[in-house]
């Protein structure tokens, strides 16, 4: 019998739960990152784990996100393990090449010979007023390149886990963790560990309309859904998790049982991810559909610093609600 | 010999014009030498000769553009015999061209969701009759769920028009294949009589020894003599698709005509391997079902020759348009009393009249008329069929 | 059996055989084939029916003598 | 030249003298024979020669080990062939057959063998530095005694990530070999136009790094200049930056008019020819004869139509595969 005990625990603190195991199970892991030793992580993720583990499992590195990410890459070329932290996804663009050019291409460069099994862990979103440089939403963008398989830690559950798993493949695993989720509290079992990095997630079972989403969406869904529950309404939440390759079987399923679809995510609508996903709904499941795809993204502008702007550019609870009313109260 | 040809220097290079040689015929060249200069659009190059000899002669013309791989001189190789390695190109296969362009139209079709679409076609639903409750006004599963659900509660007196529905359907049908047929095969007609003396009086005898249910009718006996026929001329059990293509399954197709008009014609299948008295049963299960329109469409789709059979009420003859793409139909007219001489006498015989209508690309008079001189024969050894 | 009950039978076999005929039209000297359109096919189920309704199982030889409802009944009446 | 006579140091055998003969004559007669096959469109893409730097090649992998790992650029035959990658799979890898060390996947930019520990030639300049710094981080940290060698030319550390991986290196204290192939030419633009400082090796010590320069057309001073840095990495552990300098005879890839040098230049250069300039070196201390050039030449020959034959006999991929080597099965 599965322990029935649940823990009440900050997504920080899953985030650093499942790096510590990580780091606990297995000596070739390291961790090396921008300010992850002494300063304990720039979001205190990592705290305390320089004077646990040593100098040479927790590698401060200097503002080199080519350098070291490529060294990452390198290490992880030579039998080691290394979770690469770039500090946020906005400095990512500077690693770019390593990752695109080197880590998801040199399997396939050499002809099956040469793998790279590296995890790169970035914290990513809006939140905070951080203004345009620093509230980037790129999921999109790198769940575009074959090679890569690219998560999104949208609950507590996954940040608790999905690091583990992404530590046993031997391919490039790049993890989307969630600044606006940090200090949230939630439940989780207290035997939680490893969770799979290959599906969507059914996050709540209903028949009227299938919201997917991936990140911040999945708590803001759950709380619209509650609200639409007490009007009668009964959507079904898909949380995706992983964004390459997507999990078509659990979303065609859902609109095969709900027809109307509606799909939430911050990044910027063109080009996007719900992009993706309407495609493969038209492609596999047209014949299910009794109403457009309707979508909620991000606003087509550099992210405002106002707090009232930076709200306004993502879709909100309450804009979830009122979508998913229109669209049934139009049936 | 060698052939020295202009060189690629890149996949993007397509020419290059020859702007000097470095030598001149008769001369030696050995491998790595530079024996010209090239223009192409990154600038002058010297050209290298991969081979030994001497130039035998300078075919290309300073000044002149030439594609890459053509000749431009020959070397005789030094002593020994150089085979000359056929230049095997790699076939650039084109890259598939994946992107549909999207075209955005504005269409003032009927808007229905896609379920909607497919529920009204599984359950008949006509949906220029509904009105679209959903967005933009398009049809969706709720308006048809109601528009289901009012059919079924009239259904009492849909049903009787159900048959009028289908009958004006088989119109339809029959129309356009009529009107295929004759607009594109070249009908010819061919006519003879056969004396049925023999066939009768043998059904006669055959009849009286069962019961009744077991009877056969004369009908039987013209399909299996026909099926038979069709063995020895097998060109008439075919059809016509760009080209003739011979059918080894006969599949006969009766017509079977309706009191209210129409034809349906369901196909006895492989009619030659059957007995006289399967070929009655299978008469008395098809023909019931055709005359209440309950017959499969692959029961009326396989015939690969038909027999026209106007219910032996009326006209002693009958004319054929064959159905495409069969290459032949034949028309059995009613048993009808004649005189019929023979051996100079004079005497009432029982008559058929057969006429074959044939596609004139497929077949042609010499293989018609044998194959009725078969059919004529077949019928007077009725004991063989 | 009186002929009335002869002839509904008789009608009632026509029905079956042909449903859209109307018994009305024939008159009792008619030709049954002709003014209903009965072929071959038809007619041997009739002659089937009068064989469950009468018992008698009409021989080939005897088409001729039915052709008319008026024969037809005489010779049902005759064979019984 | 004939007149100088050069004393070689006696540590020299024949030996030697015909292995390290051998191997730069090899990457010659390849590198003509895959210009030749190029104009005949049985090469396609990029191609780069390494005619003229074959010192470099020679003298450094013949002080590497098995163990050591190498990352190389796209000019890398020449490396490929002195790590003893075979010829034939390096020819079927130019043919893009699914025999070559690549499976055909990667090209002449791209050559891979696992066994050897040659991990590619990387065909963004200077995008292998990084990995090279990773990979000597991870033999620090697993203990291992090999070092991690990386071939890039002058025009790479003009590159960010030629400064970040220096300073890592040094930082982190790493047993990479940083081996840069001066030929003065960035593809079109000659060392004086790209950097403000053209003694390269002076650029090691901003960082803390030792560092060298040799003269990369004589595959002797290479070799001594490659085993003096192996052994300082070898002993402190710290990487080292040796530069050297030299040349190369053909255009930067295929399709090149050389605007930018003079042709007298190139003959300068040429009569520094690594291989006559060797050649000549061991005839005068009769360490070899004529003849034994005569048998290295029909050997190499031999080698060279044999790799020609197993690519020309080669076979294409089915299409079928085309998603392979993506993500591992």
């Amino acid at each position: 019998m599965t322990d029935k005990t649940t823990l009440k625990i900050t997504y920080r603190e899953a985030l650093k739960q499942g790096m510590h195991e990580a780091l606990i199970t297995n000596d070739k892991v390291f961790l090396m990152g921008e300010d992850v030793g002494r300063y304990g992580g720039a979001f205190a993720v990592s705290k305390g784990f320089l004077e646990e583990f040593g100098e040479d499992r927790i590698m401060d590195v200097p503002l080199s996100e080519s350098g070291f990410v490529g060294a990452g890459i390198g290490a992880a070329l030579a039998g080691m393990r290394p979770i690469v932290e770039v500090m946020t996804v906005n400095f990512s663009l500077l690693a770019l090449d390593q990752i695109i050019n080197n880590a998801a291409t040199l399997l396939h460069m050499s002809g099956g010979q040469i793998n790279v099994p590296v995890v790169i862990r970035m914290n990513s979103g809006i939140g905070n007023q951080l203004a345009a440089q620093h509230s980037h939403s790129w999921e999109p963008f790198y769940a575009h390149i074959p090679g890569l398989k690219i998560v999104s830690a949208g609950t507590h559950e996954d940040a608790r886990g999905m690091l583990l798993t992404a530590l046993e493949s031997p391919d490039p695993v790049v993890i989307f963790e969630y600044t606006s989720l940090l200090n949230m509290e939630s439940e989780i079992p207290s035997s939680s560990g490893a969770v799979d990095i290959d599906k969507a997630k059914i996050r709540r079972e209903g028949k009227d309309l299938s919201i997917i989403t991936y990140g911040p969406g999945v708590y803001k869904a759950l709380a619209a859904a509650e609200i639409l529950a007490s009007s009668g309404i009964d959507v079904e939440i898909i949380d995706l998790r992983v964004l390459n390759p997507i999990d078509n079987e659990t979303i065609i399923n859902s609109v095969a049982k709900t027809h109307k679809v509606l799909i939430v995510e911050e990044a910027w609508r063109s080009v996007s991810i719900s992009s993706e996903i309407i495609s493969r709904i038209m492609e596999n499941a047209f014949f299910s559909l009794d109403a457009p795809v309707e979508r909620l993204c991000g606003i087509e502008v550099p992210i405002p610093y106002p707090k009232h702007l930076e709200d306004a550019s993502i879709p909100q609870k309450q804009d979830i609600v009122d979508s998913a009313l229109k669209m049934i109260q139009n049936d | 010999m060698i052939e020295f040809t202009m060189p690629s220097l890149g996949a993007d290079m397509e020419d290059g014009t020859l702007v000097e040689w470095r030598v001149k015929s008769g001369d030696f060249v050995k491998r790595g030498d530079i024996i010209a200069d090239v223009d192409t659009q990154k600038g002058l190059i010297e050209i290298e000769v991969f081979d030994e000899g001497t130039i035998n002669e300078l075919i290309v013309k300073e000044g002149e553009k030439v594609p890459v791989g053509t000749v431009m001189a020959i070397i005789i190789p030094v002593g020994e015999k150089v085979s000359a390695k056929k230049k095997s190109r790699i076939k650039k296969e084109p890259i598939k061209e994946m992107v549909k362009e999207g075209s955005i139209k504005v269409d003032d079709r009927l808007k229905v969701s896609p379920l909607a679409k497919k529920i009204a076609e599984e359950k008949g639903i006509d949906l220029s009759a509904i009105k679209g409750s959903g967005p933009e006004g398009s049809i969706i599963k709720k308006d048809i769920d109601l528009a289901a659900a009012k059919k079924a509660e009239s259904h009492v007196e849909v049903t009787g028009g159900k048959k009028e529905i289908a009958a004006k359907g088989l119109r339809t049908a029959i129309a356009s294949a009529m009107s295929k047929s004759n607009r594109e095969i070249p009908h010819f007609y061919l006519e003879t009589r056969i004396d049925m003396t023999k066939a009768l009086n043998w059904l006669r005898e055959w009849n009286k020894e069962r019961e009744l249910k077991d009877r056969l009718l004369a009908v039987v006996l013209l399909i299996k003599a026909t099926a038979k026929a069709i063995k020895e001329v097998p060109s008439v059990n075919a059809f016509w698709e760009n080209g003739l293509q011979l059918k080894n399954a006969i599949n006969i197709g009766f017509a079977v005509s309706l009191r209210k008009g129409g034809v349906v014609i369901p196909a006895i299948p492989e009619a030659d391997k059957k007995s006289l008295n399967q070929l009655m049963d299978l008469l008395n299960d098809l023909i019931p079902r055709a005359r209440a329109l309950q017959l499969r469409s692959s029961e009326l789709s396989e015939s690969t020759i038909t027999i026209s059979n106007i219910g032996e009420g009326s006209t002693d003859k009958v004319f054929g348009v064959i159905y495409p793409p069969q290459v032949a139909i034949l028309g059995f007219g009613n048993i009808v009393e004649e005189a019929w001489a023979e051996d100079g006498k004079l005497s009432a015989r029982p008559v058929v009249h057969v006429t074959l209508a044939a596609d004139h690309r497929a077949i042609d008079g010499y293989l018609g008329s044998r194959f009725l001189m078969a059919l004529k024969r077949n019928l007077q050894k009725p004991e063989a069929l | 059996m009186k002929d009335e009950e002869i002839k509904a039978t008789i009608l009632k076999l026509l029905q079956e055989i042909a449903p859209d005929i109307d018994p009305e039209e024939l008159g009792m000297d008619d030709n049954i084939r002709e003014v209903f359109g009965i072929d071959s096919f038809d007619f041997l189920q009739l002659i089937i029916g009068i064989d469950k309704e009468f018992g008698i199982t009409t021989p080939e030889a005897d088409y001729g003598k039915i052709t008319t409802l008026r024969s037809l009944i005489a010779y049902v009446k005759a064979t019984k | 030249m004939e007149k100088e006579e050069i004393k070689l140091n006696p540590a020299i055998t024949r030996e030697l003298g015909l292995k390290l003969l051998y191997q730069m004559i090899l990457i010659r007669r390849f590198e003509e024979k895959s210009a030749e096959l190029y104009t005949k469109e049985k090469i396609r893409g990029f191609l780069h020669l390494y005619i003229g730097e074959e010192a470099v090649a020679v003298g450094t992998m013949h002080s590497l080990t098995d163990e050591d790992n190498i990352l190389s650029t796209y000019r890398e035959h020449g490396h490929a062939l002195a790590r003893g990658l075979d010829p034939g799979s390096i020819m079927a890898e130019m043919y893009g057959k699914q025999e070559g060390c690549s499976m055909g996947r990667g090209g002449s930019m791209h050559l891979f063998d696992a066994s050897k520990r040659f991990f590619g030639g990387n065909a963004i300049v200077g995008g292998h530095l990084p990995m090279a710094v990773g990979m000597a981080l991870a033999s620090k940290k697993q203990g291992l005694n090999n070092i991690t060698s990386c071939f890039f030319g002058e025009g790479a550390i003009a590159e960010g990530e030629f400064h970040e991986s220096m300073n890592l290196a040094a930082l982190w204290g790493v047993p990479v070999l940083f081996l840069c192939e001066n030929n003065l030419y960035g593809m079109g633009t000659a060392l004086r136009f790209s950097h403000s400082v053209q003694d390269l090796e002076k650029k090691g010590a901003a960082y803390g790094v030792e560092s060298a320069k040799t003269n990369g057309m004589d595959v002797l001073e290479v070799k001594n200049a490659v085993e003096k840095a192996i052994a300082y990495i070898k002993s402190t552990g710290k990487p080292y930056f040796l530069v050297c300098n030299t040349y190369r005879f053909r255009a930067h890839s295929m399709f090149d008019a050389q605007l930018y040098r003079e042709k007298t230049e190139v003959d300068e250069w040429k009569k520094r020819d690594p291989i006559l300039t060797f050649s000549n070196q061991l005839l005068q201390n009769e360490l070899i004869s004529r003849d034994d050039i005569d048998t290295i030449e029909n050997k190499v020959s031999a080698e060279i139509q044999k790799a020609v034959d197993f690519a020309e006999a080669g076979t294409f991929e089915p299409v079928e595969d085309l998603k392979k080597f993506v993500y591992s099965p």
